[in-house]
C-alpha cells in the first residue's frame, strides 16, 4: 500500500478491521480492512452486487456487523446508533436518493443542522429569542451550502420536484450540514451527463478543500472515480480484490478479470 | 367444568370473528385498504336472511345462498362505485370513503328497515350436548366447524387455484403482477366478491349465535374482527383465522375469571403487547426495507 | 429545464401564506360570530354549536400534527379527548370552592387538561411509536378503548372529608352535600357550564401557534423529515422515536385541552361519548382539510359539523345524505380529470384579471 | 397531495353551501340568515299562530333509534288525536340528538329558534341531563316520557337536590324502579331467594337501577349472588355472564335492562339449559313485540311496568291499533309514555286555559301549577301525580308472562 508510508504519522479517520456481515446463511462481506485518512477521496468500487452499499450500511451503524471492528477518530464505534453515527461525524448519501419529498430544498438542508445548532421545542413554540438567533444562522449556513452545490434557485421549490441531478446534489448538501469530518457518497453520478458529472467532480474537490473532509465514495463511473480518488478499494462478492492508487487499479489484472469476467 | 364450556364458547364466538377477519385481511392482502365497510356488508347480509327466511320462507341453505349472493353483488358494486376510482389515491382518502360507505349502509338500513331490532330466526338446531357438566350448543359446535372448513377452502383456493396465485401475486407486487399479464382490477374484484361472500356466512351464524339483526349490528364485531385480523397479522389468512379464535378465548375467559367490566380493556391490552413482542401480528410478514 | 422552473410552486412561500391566511380566518369568522351575536342574529342552534366547534377544531389541529405533519395514522384521539374532558371536570369541580370566578378555573382546568392529555400521550407513545404503520393505528385504536374503559369504571367523588376514588365498583359513600365528579359509566353529571366561545377562539389561536412554531422550527423540520424518509432523517441525526413522541404528545395535549373545554361546556358528559366513532370522526374532519393543512382542517371540520346540522330538515334521511356527500366529495377530490378542469377553470379566471 | 386537499376544501365548501341553500330555500325564507335553516317544518307556519309548538329530541338515527323513533312515532299520534278534537291545536316538532348529549343541546338550539313553547325533552337520559338545565333557564315547559335518570331533574342527582322544578317525568326514576322491583322479589319468597343480576353498565338507566336495586337488597337481606356486567362493545354474547349466574346458584335473575339485550340472554339461556326466574323492568317491555322472537322464550319472565301492549282496555287496544297500522311494529313502553305525555300537556293546557300566544314563559308556569295539582290517567297507569320535583308517582304492575301474553299477578 503505497500512500501509508506517508500518511502513517496520522491515525486515520476511518479504520476498518475484518469487517464481515452475514445475513442468515449468506455472508454479503467478509474480512475487509480498509483505512481513510483526512483529507482523502477514496473510492470503493466492484461489480454489482459485490457489497458496496451494505459496506456503507455497516459503516453508518443500518446494520450491525457480524464480526470486525470499526474505528472512527479512533474510536470503536461498537454499540453506536445511525444517530450516534452521524453525530459523530459520518454523513452520508444513497444511492436510491432519499430527499425529504415534501419538504423545500432550503428546509432539507436545514434538518442537517438538527443537532449541530440545537435548540428545544419550548424555545420554537414560545419563540423565544434564541429562536431566531438559531434559525438566522441555520438559514444562512444552509443557503451557502445550496450556493455551493449550485442549488440556491431552487431553494423554495419542493424538493421532489427538482431534477435528478440537483437532487443528487441536495443530497451532498444536506450530508454536509450534518458537518461531517466523513462523507460518504454512494453513486453520487449516477444518471448525471458527462458535464452534470465533471461538474461534480469539481465540487467533490472543493467540498473536501473548503470544509477540509474526507471523503468516500462508492461509483460506477470510472472517470470520475479514476479522476478524483487518491485511493480506490475494490471489492468483489463481499472480499477485498486490490487496493492502491488508481494507476494501480487500472493495471490490476484481478481487477480486470472480475469487471469483464471470466 | 365451566372452564370446558367456556373454552368453547369462546371458540365460538372466536370463530365469528375468524370468519369476518378473513375478509378484511384478504382485501387488505390484496387491495392494502382497511375495508370499514365490511362489517356493515355483514348486518346487510343479515336482513337478507333474516326475510329470506320469514317474510319469503325460504328453506335455510336457500336462504344463506340468498345472503351470499346479495352481500357478494353489493360487495363487488361498492368496490367498483366507491373503491375503484381512488385506487391511485393516499390510502387515507380510501378509508375515509370507506367509512362514508359504512355510514351509507347503517342509514340506508335504518330507513329500509326500520331501527327496531328483528329477532333471527333459529333455524339452526338449539338444541345442547353436555360434556361432563358443561353444556355446548350444537350452534357452537357448528359455527366453529364452518369456520374450519371456510379457513381450508379458502387456503386451498389462494394455494390450488390459478385465481388464487394471481391473488397471491397481486398481494406481493402489484405492478409486477400487471406485467405478467394479471389483470389486477379484476382480482380486486373477486377478493372483494370472496370477502363479502364470506360476510354473508359470518352473518348468518352471527345472527343465529346472537339472534338479534339491527342496523348498526356490524360496527362491533367489525371492529373486533380487524383487532383479530390485525392480532394474526393483517394479511395473513391463517393469522385472520389464529388471531379471531384467539379474541373470542381472550374476550370469554376474561369477562369469566377477571371482569366484565374490564374485559374490553384486556382483549385490547393483549392485542399491544402482543403486538410489541411481534410488531407485525403473529403471523405476519415482517416488513424489511432495503436501504 | 431553466424555462421549466417556473412552473414549480414557490411552495416554501405558500405554506407561509397558509400560515398567515389561517389566523386570519379564525379572527375574522370570531368577529363575524361575534357581531352575529351581539345583533341577535345568531340563532340557538348555531350558538349551541360555537364551543363544540372550536373543540374539534383543536382537537383536529392535533391531530392533523400527527397524522399529517408526522405521518402516524392515529385512530385513538378521542381517547386524549376524553382524558382532558375528565380530567378539566373533576379540576373545575375541586376548585369550584377555592376558585370561584369561571374563566380562571377553566384555564386552570384546560390547563390541567393538556398536561395530563399529554402524560398520557407520552406513556401510550412509549410503546405505540415501536410500531409502523396499520400496526401502529390499530395500537391507538386499542388505547382509545382502554382509555374509554378506565373512565367508565372510575368512580371519583368529592366532600368534606376531601377526595375519593376508587375502580371497578364506586366502594364509598359521599357525606351529605358531597358531589361525584365522576360516576364511572354515568360519567360527570351537573357540570358548571363555564365555557365559553371567547376562550375556544382563543385556544384554536393558541393550537395554531403551537402548531405552527413547532412546524417551522428545527422540531419540525426533524417531524416532517421522519416522516418523509424514516432512513434519511436518522442519516443526518435526528431520532426517529424521540421526533415522533416530540409530535404524539403535542397532538395529546391539544386533544387533551380541547376535551377539557368540551367537557366543561355540557352539564354532563359520559365516557362512551369519547369512542371510536368520534377518533374516526376527527380523522375525516383532518383528511378532509389536507393532511398538513391546518386552514383546510379549520374549513373542513366547520363544514363537516354544520351539514348534518342543516340537514336536518330531510329528518331521517339526513346522514343518508351526509354519507353520500362524504364519499363523493373524496371521490371527486381525489379525480385526476375533474381536478385538471376545475384547476384551469380556477388559472384561466386567474389570466383573465390579470 | 397539498394542492389536492386545497381543492377538496373548495369542493366541500361548495357542497355545503349548496346544502345551506337547499335548507334556506325549503323553508321559503328569503332572507336565508342561519335561524331559518334549523326551523324544519315550516310548512304549517301559516296557521303556525293558532297552534301550540311542542318540541322534543331522541335518538332517530344511530344504535338507540329505535327508542326515538318510538316516542316520535307515538306522539305523533297522540298530536293528531288531540288536533282531530278540534280546540286545542299542537304542533309537533321532533329533532335527532342521536343519544348523544352535545347533539341534544344543538337539538335543543333547533327547537328554540323554531319557537318551541313546550316539550317531550329528550328520549333518554344522557341527553336529557344534558338539555334540562337549558329548560330551567329558558323556563320553557318539558315533560320526558323516558329519561329516567335523576340527572334529568335534579341539577344535583347525587344528593337529590336542586330540582329543575319545570322538567317531568312520565316514567319512573330509576331508584323506584330498582327498589320497587327488590321489594317485590323480597315480598315473593316464591320467586327464588339467590338473585343474579345482568346489567349494561354504560347505560344510565341500567347502572341506576342495578345500584338501588342492590343497595335494596341489601336492606332487605336478599341475597345478590352474582352480579355481571356488559356495554355497548359486547352487547351480544352472554354466555359467561349466564354461566357464572348457573354456577353461583342463581334461581332469579333481574335484568334492569332494554329487550333487545334481554331477549339475546333469554335465548341464550335457553341453549344452555338455564331456566331461573327472570324478572325485568320497565325495559323489558316490547320483547313480545319483537319482530322473529320465540315468545315461547319469555315464557314465565316477570317484570314490573305500567303498560302493556296487550292489555285490553280501550285506550290501550285503540293505541296499539293504529300505531301498528300506521308503522307496522307493535308499540313498546317509550311509545306509550310518549302517547301520555302528550295527552298530559293537553289536559294541563285545558286546565290552565293556554293557548298558542302565549310564551313558553308563561305556559311554563300555568303547566308546571297544573302538573304539581293534577291527576292524570293514561296508557301507562291510572291516577298518576307530579310532585314538585316532577317525579311521577304511578304503581308499576307486575305481570307474568304467561302464553305469550302478560297476566297481572295480584297482590
Amino acid at each position: 500500500m503505497a500512500d501509508n508510508t506517508d500518511k502513517s504519522v496520522k491515525a486515520p479517520v476511518l479504520d476498518v478491521q475484518e469487517l464481515g456481515i452475514d445475513f442468515g446463511g449468506l455472508t454479503a462481506v467478509n474480512d475487509l480492512n480498509m483505512q481513510v485518512y483526512d483529507g482523502e477521496i477514496v473510492g470503493l468500487i466492484g461489480p454489482n452486487g459485490a457489497g458496496k452499499t451494505t459496506v456503507f450500511n455497516l459503516l453508518t451503524k443500518v446494520y450491525k456487523p457480524t464480526r470486525g471492528k470499526i474505528y472512527f477518530d479512533g474510536k470503536d464505534t461498537a454499540g453506536k446508533s445511525v444517530v450516534d453515527i452521524n453525530k459523530a461525524g459520518i454523513a452520508r448519501t444513497f444511492q436510491n436518493i432519499r430527499l425529504f419529498g415534501n419538504l423545500t430544498v432550503l428546509d432539507n438542508v436545514k434538518t442537517g443542522f438538527h443537532n449541530v445548532i440545537p435548540y428545544s421545542p419550548i424555545t420554537a413554540i414560545l419563540r423565544l429569542p434564541k429562536y431566531f438567533s438559531s434559525e438566522k444562522e441555520i438559514n444562512e449556513k444552509a443557503m451557502d451550502l445550496l450556493k455551493i452545490m449550485e442549488l440556491d434557485k431552487y431553494a423554495d421549490y419542493k424538493a421532489s420536484n427538482l431534477p435528478y441531478g440537483a437532487q443528487r446534489r441536495l443530497e451532498i448538501a444536506r450530508a454536509l450540514a450534518t458537518n461531517p469530518k466523513l462523507l460518504l457518497l454512494d453513486e453520487p453520478a449516477a444518471g448525471m451527463n458527462p458535464q452534470e458529472t465533471a461538474e461534480l467532480m469539481d465540487m467533490i474537490r472543493f467540498v473536501r478543500d473548503h470544509f477540509k473532509i474526507a471523503v468516500l465514495l462508492i461509483e460506477h463511473d470510472m472517470k470520475l472515480v479514476m479522476g478524483i480518488c487518491e485511493r480506490i478499494t475494490v471489492l468483489n462478492y463481499g472480499m477485498m480484490l486490490a487496493q492502491g492508487t488508481p494507476e494501480e487499479i487500472q493495471s490490476n489484472p484481478e481487477v480486470i478479470k472480475a469487471y469483464l469476467g471470466d | 367444568m365451566q372452564f370446558l364450556s367456556y373454552l368453547i364458547n369462546g371458540l365460538g364466538l372466536g370463530s365469528v370473528y375468524a370468519i369476518i377477519a378473513l375478509g378484511y385481511t384478504m382485501v387488505y392482502g390484496i387491495a392494502k385498504m382497511l375495508n370499514f365497510a365490511h362489517g356493515d356488508i355483514i348486518m346487510v347480509g343479515a336482513y337478507i336472511a333474516f326475510f329470506a327466511l320469514t317474510k319469503y320462507a325460504l328453506p335455510f341453505p336457500l336462504a344463506v345462498l340468498t345472503a351470499v349472493v346479495v352481500c357478494t353483488v353489493l360487495g363487488v358494486l361498492i368496490e367498483r362505485l366507491a373503491y375503484k376510482p381512488l385506487r391511485q389515491a393516499p390510502s387515507l382518502a380510501v378509508l375515509i370513503t370507506a367509512i362514508g360507505v359504512s355510514y351509507f349502509l347503517q342509514n340506508g338500513a335504518q330507513i329500509l328497515w326500520s331501527s327496531s331490532s328483528k329477532v333471527f330466526p333459529s333455524a339452526i338446531s338449539t338444541g345442547s350436548i353436555s360434556l361432563g357438566s358443561a353444556s355446548v350448543s350444537y350452534l357452537t359446535l357448528i359455527t366453529i366447524a364452518t369456520c374450519i372448513a371456510v379457513m381450508i377452502c379458502l387456503t386451498l383456493f389462494i394455494n390450488r387455484t390459478k385465481t388464487g396465485s394471481a391473488m397471491r401475486a397481486c398481494s406481493e407486487d402489484k405492478g409486477a403482477s400487471m406485467l405478467m399479464g394479471i389483470n389486477v382490477n379484476m382480482i380486486i374484484s373477486i377478493t372483494f366478491a370472496i370477502g363479502s361472500g364470506l360476510a354473508a356466512i359470518a352473518s348468518v351464524l352471527l345472527a343465529s349465535t346472537y339472534p338479534s339483526v339491527y342496523p348498526t349490528m356490524g360496527s362491533m364485531p367489525g371492529i373486533k374482527a380487524f383487532t383479530a385480523a390485525v392480532f394474526g397479522g393483517i394479511g395473513s389468512i391463517p393469522g385472520a383465522f389464529i388471531g379471531g379464535l384467539l379474541l373470542g378465548i381472550i374476550e370469554i375467559f376474561a369477562k369469566a375469571y377477571i371482569s366484565t367490566q374490564l374485559s374490553d380493556a384486556i382483549v385490547f391490552g393483549v392485542l399491544i403487547v402482543i403486538l410489541l413482542i411481534k410488531p407485525t401480528g403473529l403471523l405476519g410478514k415482517k416488513i424489511n426495507v432495503k436501504v | 429545464m431553466k424555462e421549466k422552473s417556473s412552473i414549480f410552486s414557490r411552495f416554501g412561500d405558500k405554506q407561509h401564506r397558509g400560515r398567515l391566511m389561517s389566523f386570519v380566518l379564525v379572527i375574522i369568522a370570531y368577529i363575524a360570530v361575534e357581531v352575529l351575536v351581539k345583533t341577535g342574529n345568531l340563532g340557538s342552534m348555531f350558538s349551541s354549536l360555537l364551543v363544540p366547534i372550536t373543540c374539534y377544531v383543536v382537537a383536529a389541529i392535533g391531530l392533523n400534527l400527527n397524522v399529517g405533519i408526522s405521518g402516524e395514522l392515529n385512530l385513538g384521539q378521542a381517547g386524549f379527548m376524553s382524558v382532558g374532558a375528565f380530567c378539566g371536570i373533576c379540576v373545575s369541580g375541586i376548585l369550584a370552592g377555592s376558585v370561584t370566578a369561571g374563566i380562571p378555573r377553566l384555564i386552570i382546568a384546560i390547563i390541567c387538561g393538556a398536561v395530563l392529555a399529554a402524560v398520557f400521550g407520552f406513556l401510550i407513545g412509549i410503546p405505540v411509536l415501536k410500531l409502523q404503520g396499520d400496526y401502529l393505528a390499530i395500537v391507538t385504536l386499542a388505547f382509545g378503548q382502554i382509555i374509554k374503559s378506565i373512565f367508565m369504571n372510575a368512580y371519583i367523588g368529592i366532600d368534606t372529608d376531601g377526595l375519593h376514588f376508587s375502580f371497578v365498583e364506586s366502594t364509598f359513600k359521599l357525606q351529605p352535600g358531597g358531589k361525584m365528579l365522576l360516576n364511572g359509566p354515568m360519567g360527570a353529571t351537573g357540570t358548571q357550564k363555564i365555557a365559553n366561545f371567547t376562550i375556544g377562539t382563543i385556544l384554536v389561536i393558541v393550537a395554531l401557534f403551537v402548531v405552527y412554531n413547532l412546524m417551522f422550527s428545527r422540531s419540525g423540520r426533524a417531524i416532517m423529515a421522519a416522516r418523509d424518509n424514516r432512513i434519511a432523517a436518522e442519516s443526518v441525526g435526528i431520532p426517529i422515536s424521540r421526533t415522533k413522541m416530540l409530535a404524539f404528545v403535542t397532538s395529546a395535549a391539544l386533544a387533551g385541552a380541547a376535551g377539557a373545554l368540551y367537557g366543561l361546556n355540557y352539564s354532563t358528559l359520559v365516557p362512551n361519548k369519547f369512542d371510536f366513532n368520534t377518533s374516526i370522526l376527527i380523522l375525516v374532519y383532518v383528511v378532509l382539510g389536507g393532511l398538513g393543512n391546518m386552514t383546510g382542517t379549520i374549513i373542513s371540520t366547520v363544514v363537516l359539523i354544520l351539514l348534518p346540522e342543516l340537514l336536518r330538515s330531510l329528518q331521517d334521511y339526513r346522514m343518508l345524505i351526509y354519507a353520500v356527500v362524504l364519499i363523493v366529495i373524496m371521490l371527486v377530490t381525489n379525480n385526476e380529470w375533474l381536478m385538471t378542469k376545475w384547476k384551469s377553470l380556477f388559472a384561466g379566471k386567474a389570466k383573465g384579471g390579470a | 397531495m397539498k394542492k389536492m386537499f386545497k381543492t377538496s376544501l373548495a369542493v366541500a365548501m361548495s357542497v355545503c353551501m349548496a346544502a345551506a341553500l337547499t335548507a334556506c330555500g325549503g323553508s321559503g325564507s328569503a332572507s336565508g340568515s342561519a335561524p331559518a335553516d334549523g326551523a324544519a317544518q315550516t310548512t304549517e307556519s301559516a296557521d303556525a299562530g293558532a297552534k301550540i309548538k311542542i318540541g322534543g329530541s331522541g335518538p332517530l338515527t344511530g344504535p338507540a333509534a329505535v327508542y326515538g323513533q318510538a316516542v316520535k312515532n307515538a306522539a305523533e299520534i297522540a298530536v293528531e288525536e288531540v288536533n282531530a278534537k278540534g280546540g286545542l291545536q299542537f304542533e309537533l316538532n321532533m329533532q335527532d340528538d342521536a343519544h348523544d348529549p352535545e347533539k341534544a343541546v344543538t337539538a335543543y338550539g333547533v327547537l328554540k329558534d323554531w319557537g318551541m313553547q313546550a316539550s317531550l325533552a329528550t328520549v333518554t337520559s344522557a341527553p336529557g341531563a344534558a338539555v334540562s338545565p337549558s329548560y330551567a333557564e329558558d323556563k320553557i315547559f318539558a315533560i320526558t316520557p323516558s329519561g329516567s335518570s335523576t340527572s334529568v331533574i335534579f341539577a344535583d342527582p347525587d344528593n337529590l337536590s336542586g330540582a329543575f322544578g319545570n322538567v317531568f317525568q312520565m316514567c319512573f326514576t330509576d331508584p323506584n324502579q330498582g327498589t320497587a322491583s327488590a321489594d317485590y322479589i323480597s315480598g315473593h319468597a316464591d320467586l327464588g331467594s339467590k338473585v343474579a343480576i345482568i346489567y349494561k353498565n354504560d347505560d344510565n338507566y341500567s347502572k341506576g337501577i342495578h345500584d338501588t336495586f342492590v343497595a335494596e337488597a341489601a336492606a332487605k337481606n336478599l341475597a345478590v349472588v352474582y352480579e355481571g356486567t356488559f356495554d355497548d362493545s359486547n352487547a351480544q354474547d352472554f354466555t359467561v355472564q349466564l354461566g357464572k349466574a348457573q354456577e353461583a346458584g342463581a334461581d332469579i335473575l333481574f335484568l334492569p335492562i332494554y329487550y333487545d339485550p334481554a331477549s339475546l340472554i333469554l335465548t341464550q339461556a335457553n341453549g344452555m339449559g338455564y331456566k331461573p326466574t327472570f324478572f325485568g323492568v320497565d325495559g323489558m317491555d316490547g320483547i313480545l313485540g319483537l319482530e322473529g322472537f320465540d315468545t315461547s322464550l319469555a315464557e314465565g319472565v316477570y317484570l314490573l311496568t305500567p303498560f302493556s301492549a296487550d292489555a285490553t282496555d280501550e285506550l290501550t287496544v285503540n293505541f296499539v291499533n293504529k300505531y301498528k297500522e300506521k308503522f307496522g311494529e307493535v308499540p313498546n313502553q317509550f311509545a306509550a309514555d310518549a302517547y301520555d305525555c302528550v295527552y298530559a300537556i293537553a289536559q294541563a293546557c285545558e286546565a290552565a286555559g293556554v293557548t298558542a300566544d302565549m310564551s313558553a314563559d308563561e305556559i311554563c308556569a300555568k303547566l308546571v301549577e297544573q302538573f304539581t295539582s293534577m291527576t292524570f290517567s293514561g296508557l301507562t297507569g291510572s291516577e298518576m301525580t307530579w310532585n314538585a320535583n316532577g317525579e311521577v308517582t304511578k304503581s308499576p304492575k307486575a305481570v307474568v308472562i304467561q302464553n305469550g301474553v302478560y297476566v297481572g299477578v295480584e297482590e
